[in-house]
């Protein structure tokens, strides 16, 4: 028998008897003969001592962030996950059981998915929360579809320095919907939304059924949402991407009359994982709940009288409502946000506070570093987080490829995603990055200039 | 008790290293900066361990006892394979380093490319999508984009199974599909002359789950698919139910155009309370281009990139690469079983459910009773009808004696449906103890029916209330100070 | 249901890689290839996870509950220290490796003694002993060795208080020490008039614990130490309730000659359902030459080295260096907790005993009522003569409501003793709600008394039949063809 | 507040009040002024960030057993331990339990320990086995002590080929508890006990308690234990020290009339961990349970009749008999036993005998091709499993040096234990050296000849 099988022959014979079969082959009588297959050109199996070798194999031809010091963010951030988050998620209870159906076997996941939701409003200053999404840029989308649904209007603007791989998605999922996207501006000096633009798009045409906002944006630069949400028609929603880890020093969204907040949840307590899985934040307010999608935990009783958790408003989800849902999502990323929460819950008020403090004072730190160095400025001026965009004076892969040669994982070159933005890098800190390493990074970054490598 | 009731001002878990650069003043508009501190919980890091840990001993899983969840697999997930997956050398990769600097990430992935289309029977896989919904509307957008492309804009119905799970609808009207819904025939199957009298030239695609969500292999895929290639439509697969047949038959052969796959079910990802999953999508030639993008290309000299450009791509459908994670254990699970094991896989996992059938047949009635694939359906109607008792009476009972319960109410074509998949890690021991629990509920259901309205007795919590929850939702915690609000 | 009786023949769990080299037929004498398989089970890997996931779902541990069990130490032990001791880094290395492979595990090791010294006030540390009672001996040894190189064969009494722990007394005679039991005076200390008896040129030396097992503070004990002295005997610290003293006190300066400390209370190694521990032993600078083998000591350059020539070296106790795990995990704890953190921790497991004990004095007769240390011990025997209640009884209820209970008839000195040691690492929450239990026990022994005559109720199992299982001990299990025997 | 510690400023004031003291200080008033220290000249604590990069700095300074291959065993073997054993003995329901004093919150612990014992009476052969003890050696030491106890005589025979360490700890024990080891010789040319010397040994003096026997012993080569048996008198004990592995395809012990079974766990799926901790194994006669040390768990009934399991025969133990204990030993090494027995439960019946199987397999190969290798010849003529001794003419420990340039751990040099075999080393393999390597050692040596390194 193959790995994980626990037949023996002798059983499998009993067995096909009691069904009243010869043989497996004929339990597959309905697949019609010419839809049979030859079997697969798989290579054989490996063994668990050959299959580590092979990925240690694999392993060496990858570099790991752990061989850097890294510099690099822009939607995936390396902070560091305390032992014990890891060690209470890989519980086996938690990571082998599946979606609440049967909700008096599982308290513990629900429990945890409205403590997650507390947490994540109490973070975006919003009324309610789902229980996760797939990622930053689905949440983004969702959100979108959502307020088409909410104002029946089908142009959304989104501000060009928004993820732009958020965008990228968002747009895929407006041209499904039927939904036209437009960008609005960055302002060229201060890295925020071009206000101007804002209100220009708002007015140019049919009227949009949102504005899609960062806070922080892709760029690092900290959002005036007191501004946009001014300048928005009040029935044109708000939807915010917010970094969550900021928020625990950034005023909420919802103190500001967001009326969706999204986001990714990789910074709270998820290792970068090339990207994926974390999870999506979808957050927005009491009167718009029912067209949220996503799982939804709620607090009921049992027959005793006793506090118990249950999902609830499923008759906006695919398996009730079926092509008439508020979305298809059915299985989520709740195994990120038990990751968030026990995170939420180790670092608590003040540590969250103090991690985001850190992130902000040594990205500061950085670009004051950074900005004596000649040859290198920043080049916003609104006010940013754990990171801010520097234009340099080489090409921008070189001056990487030179970093990496000192164990540096640079800046984000942006001409990537922006073709205006070719000399434009976006560096990054967090509480990983040490004085001592920004200080060498300066020095290297000097000496580079000096050598004129 | 929640974490936020076991806070204390001034306690707490964290520690950080100290500060060692200048504490910079937040640097913004006033009005930008937080005044109302964020409501986290304070406690101490032995509090978080019990309160988590207490949490998840509340949890029913595959690693506590059976699961018979029907659609869902949920089979024994590999150690091993979690292992290498959260190891630091795979977890600890950024998505923006250099193709260079992830040279064994992006040969891991190509590989399982590879290995899903040999799997299936297609040309080319997209490893992006996040779930089986989210492959769902991938192959939905696919569908769209290629009538769009070949000026057949007018293409937009979708034709979808009255047993099929609710994402496929949801998926398809997403993309902004109107959904046609094709009745089952007296076998549990498509109905081919309801499909026929739908198939006109407005038909954008099918969707079709094979085995179907009765476990029941559609017999006559062939000609369902080819109908449907006739009226300029293509044909999705749903292959949420893969288990059954690896090695067996591909639904490439079957003619499907468009494939989603659910690794955290087939290929034993472990389903983390709901996700994360992973959907990839793979396709025939002809649709390579509309992928979501990026794929993974091998180029010279066994060296591997990432690769954007296609040519009719429906774009991203999520940030960066899919759920990378998830496919290292995906690819672990493939690399562990080889094609002999895939194959003994599904032929136990399909031995399984047949064997169980057969136990339950001898008192219960099997909805389209005869041999079936990876699951099957019970029809409890005649035990609501005769007893009294209702499937959901049944389901919890279940929990009582140790089991997880099957799904329950799909699919909808079957009243009082209960669906199990016992899969093939599951020992004939645990099937048989399985169907004497059932027996004994029946019994119980006979002689005394209360047993089972009251149940479950034994759990953490008993009956819950889902009504009153989804009437006045209370979906997030708040101090006693503020609830009044 | 024991893992044995889930076995079938021909199931099995295991990998390993095709056998690559020619399989060599057992070339040896045929009497000495074993006939008759090995009776080990034969199981899935499913079943194994299910298996002992239940069983340990079937256990209390710190991380479920308080474990307020007496002279151990229950407190919180960071997963961060076992992530670190059960990295490949620091487990796959080998002890026959050279020093230069091992210099980072030989740093660690050196820091370790050296803070082990600083902590106790000991000039030299070994850190081989694998458990306390495992230092014991090799302090006994130390003892005896001394005398011996001195000349005095015929020191062969060791005094002992009456509450010292069952380990000091097999200890001592385990290297044929005569052992003579010190009274306590009314106050729990050592009866320093009743020590003055023994002290005559036979003395070996003495073995005592301070804060001794009553959770007191043995105040006398510089003149009880300057009095063995006096008789040319050696002092013995028997250092598992330094919990209570980090930073405030020091066995070194109460004039101790040898010390064991035991790591994995102190110094937070989890207990792992009874070990493995570790009980380093310390000694004053003229003893340094009798320490087990090796120690490490510092180099040139900063290398480090094994050092094996002692002069009076006892030997080995230990194959190769000790239970380095362990070491890994309280030097884990010493470099977290700092200098300022380690007497906080003794302050605060020093608080929280007295605030316990304040609290129960309330209903409960303490034993030697006063401020004691980290623990303190309840004389129940109040209790079983007006109630008929049984400290064991009581220790069962407090397992249905959630507890350990503590440690109970022990020390031997109070009758119906309750030894508890909250630690410092439990919130005032929980001392407030173990104080509860305590009260509604009492009155519970009160008004239904059957009650704890009757509990546990809640657990696994209900009270077992310890005497019966001793009567005839069935200590394997044997297949039921086997079993007559 | 420090790390681990619960209580806010607040609550300390509280329970400061409640007992009725003014601060903390208070608390220790029984602590005579002069014994106060001044505090502890430790470093400050670190944080968790800092803490690991502490650790990283001290792991690059060591070389791990992965960067090699390995042919070096001597009493620890680098064995596959696999990933599901590690994951359910690190469950931290039996990582943070104590020893099962309240049996009825304890029966996870007390069925696995009572598995354990099974398990090892199935390997050794023997009647009952303890729940563990420290190592093998300490375990060696304690069934001298033991055999000593039941025959009441005092002096102790060891062949000199049990391992060297388990030895020394043996005369460390044996010395405290006045009982005289005296060495038996191995035969030069086979390396197994000299039957004559044995034989000359038991009559040269008083009569002996016991016979120590290693099997394998220390050289890997098998004794023939059914000889020694018959050498020995009735009444004088044979007590085996195994390799717990090799007795998948050995016969145990106990067939050959072994009275005392012990060994060191460590093959049995337990990291090398630089030599501990592993655990020690101990198995005697049923007739002499009651000297046994250590802990045992027996069966039992609960009220309702229930299955259950408790510790049993506690009068040997040091908590009831004190000093007329059979040992002193109290906490023991039960989450090594705990490992092995998911570990032979992984394995099972077949899987170990496959995996000793590859032991003794590349252990040939490794000696076949090495013989093959001019310089080099196996030292012994008797059966070996999977380890041997090998005389080689250049310097052993140049040997090695050339060897680890190779990423070669070589063999082990034996002039460490015994000063006549200078230019003698033990090689080991086990399944995780291939085919591959074992070529590649045997070419290496081959250059090393020829490039006369
Ligand atoms: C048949 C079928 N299709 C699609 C899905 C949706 O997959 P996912 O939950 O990964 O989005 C499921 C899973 O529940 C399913 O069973
Ligand atoms: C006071 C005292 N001394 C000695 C010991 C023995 O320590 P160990 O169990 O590590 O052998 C203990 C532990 O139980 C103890 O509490």
């Amino acid at each position: 028998m193959a790995r994980y099988l626990p037949h023996t022959e002798e059983e499998v014979k009993e067995m096909l008897e009691a069904i009243g079969v010869k043989n497996v082959e004929e339990l597959y009588r309905d697949i019609p003969e010419e839809l049979r297959s030859e079997g697969l050109n798989l290579p054989d199996g490996l063994d668990e001592i050959s299959l580590k070798r092979h990925f240690n194999d694999l392993s060496r031809r990858n570099r790991t962030l752990k061989e850097y010091m890294v510099f690099r963010g822009a939607g995936v951030y390396y902070h560091h996950v305390p032992e014990v988050v890891k060690h209470l998620a890989m519980r086996s209870e938690f990571l082998t059981a599946y979606t609440p159906y049967q909700a008096e076997v599982s308290q513990g996941t629900l429990q945890v998915m409205f403590e997650f939701q507390t947490m994540i409003c109490e973070l975006t200053g919003m009324d309610v929360a789902n229980s996760s999404m797939y990622d930053g840029a689905s949440a983004t989308a969702e959100a979108i579809l959502m307020a088409s649904r909410l104002t029946d209007r089908f142009r959304a603007l989104v501000a060009s320095n928004v993820h732009p791989e958020y965008l990228q998605v968002s747009r895929t999922y407006a041209e499904g919907a039927g939904i036209k996207i437009e960008m609005v501006k960055y302002d060229e000096d201060t890295g925020r939304v071009d206000l101007d633009d804002l209100k220009k798009m708002l007015t140019s045409n049919e009227k949009p059924s949102c504005f899609v906002t960062g806070y922080p944006n892709f760029f690092g630069v900290i959002e005036d949402l007191r501004l946009i949400r001014e300048a928005l028609p009040d029935d044109v929603m708000m939807i915010v991407v917010v970094n969550p880890l900021t928020l625990a020093l950034l005023e909420p969204p919802g103190s500001f009359g967001a009326d969706i907040v999204v986001g990714d949840g990789q910074p709270l307590g998820i290792p970068p994982r090339l990207g994926g899985p974390s999870f999506g934040i979808f957050a927005t307010k009491e009167k718009h709940v029912r067209q949220m999608p996503g799982r939804i935990v709620g607090m009921t009783e049992d027959r005793e009288g006793r506090t118990g958790f249950v999902m609830v408003l499923q008759t906006r989800e695919q398996h009730i409502r079926r092509h008439r849902a508020t979305s298809n999502i059915c299985s989520n990323h709740a195994h990120g946000a038990l990751l968030a929460t026990i995170y939420l819950s180790y670092m608590g008020k003040h540590g969250l506070q103090e991690v985001a403090k850190q992130c902000y004072s040594k990205a500061h730190y950085l670009a004051d570093k950074l900005s004596k160095v000649e040859g290198i400025r920043l080049r916003f001026s609104g006010p940013f987080f754990n990171e801010f965009v520097a234009s340099v004076d080489v090409d921008p892969f070189k001056l990487n490829e030179y970093l990496k040669s000192q164990r540096i994982l640079g800046p984000l070159p942006l001409k990537r995603f922006y073709s205006e933005l070719h000399n434009e890098v976006l560096f990054c800190a967090t509480e990983m990055n040490t004085a001592e390493e920004i200080t060498f990074l300066a020095g290297r970054l000097e000496a580079m200039k000096n050598a004129d490598i | 008790m929640l974490i936020f009731e076991r806070s204390r001002n001034g306690r707490s878990a964290y520690s950080l290293p100290p500060m060692d650069v200048p504490e910079s003043v937040l640097d913004m508009e006033p009005h930008l900066i937080r005044k109302v501190e964020p409501g986290l919980p304070e406690v101490s890091e032995l509090q978080i361990v019990r309160h988590y840990t207490e949490l998840s001993r509340k949890n029913y899983a595959v690693d506590v006892g059976f699961y018979p969840l029907g659609s869902c697999t949920m089979k024994y997930n590999p150690k091993l394979n979690d292992a290498l997956a959260e190891s630091e050398d795979l977890s600890f990769l950024h998505p923006y380093q250099d193709e260079a600097d992830l040279q064994g990430a992006l040969e891991l992935m190509y590989n399982l490319q590879n290995m899903l289309c040999e799997i299936t029977g297609m040309d080319a896989f997209s490893l992006q999508p996040a779930a089986g919904a989210h492959g769902e509307l991938t192959g939905m957008l696919i569908i769209r984009k290629y009538h769009k492309v070949n000026g057949n804009t007018h293409k937009k119905k979708i034709l979808i199974p009255d047993s099929a799970h609710g994402t496929n609808p949801a998926s398809a009207a997403m993309v902004g599909f109107e959904v046609v819904e094709i009745k089952s025939d007296s076998e549990g199957l498509v109905d081919v002359e309801e499909l026929k009298k739908h198939l006109d030239e407005n038909v954008a695609g099918i969707m079709l789950t094979n085995p179907n969500t009765l476990g029941l292999f559609e017999k006559n895929v062939s000609e369902v698919v080819q109908l449907v290639h006739e009226a300029g439509g293509l044909a999705y697969y749903d292959g949420a139910n893969l288990n059954a047949i690896m090695g067996i038959a591909k639904p490439g052969e079957m003619g499907f155009d468009i494939v989603h796959l659910n690794l955290h079910k087939t290929f034993s990802t472990p389903h983390g309370m709901g996700g994360p999953g992973s959907g990839p999508v793979g396709v025939k030639k002809f649709l390579e281009e509309y992928l979501p993008v990026p794929l993974i290309q091998e180029g010279e000299g066994g060296s591997y990139t990432f690769k954007y450009d296609l040519k009719h791509s429906i774009g991203k459908v999520r940030s960066f690469y899919g759920n990378f994670s998830v496919l290292v254990r995906a690819y672990a699970y493939i690399m562990s079983m080889g094609a002999e094991g895939l194959k003994k896989v599904s032929e136990m996992a399909v031995l399984n459910a047949n064997y169980l059938r057969k136990r339950l047949s001898e008192r219960f009635k099997v909805a389209y009773e005869r041999i079936c694939m990876h699951e099957f359906v019970l029809d409890n109607y005649p035990v609501w009808k005769n007893l009294g008792v209702k499937t959901l009476d049944m389901a919890k009972r279940l929990l009582d004696l140790g089991f997880h319960a099957p799904t329950i109410y799909f699919p909808l074509i079957v009243k009082e449906a209960m669906m199990i998949e016992p899969t093939e890690t599951e020992s004939k021991e645990e099937l048989d103890r399985f169907a004497e629990a059932m027996f004994r509920i029946l019994e119980e259901a006979e002689k005394e029916p209360d047993i089972l309205r009251e149940a479950p007795k034994t759990t953490p919590v008993s009956r819950l209330d889902e009504a009153k929850a989804s009437r006045h939702p209370v979906v997030r915690w708040r101090k006693e100070e503020e609830r009044g609000s």
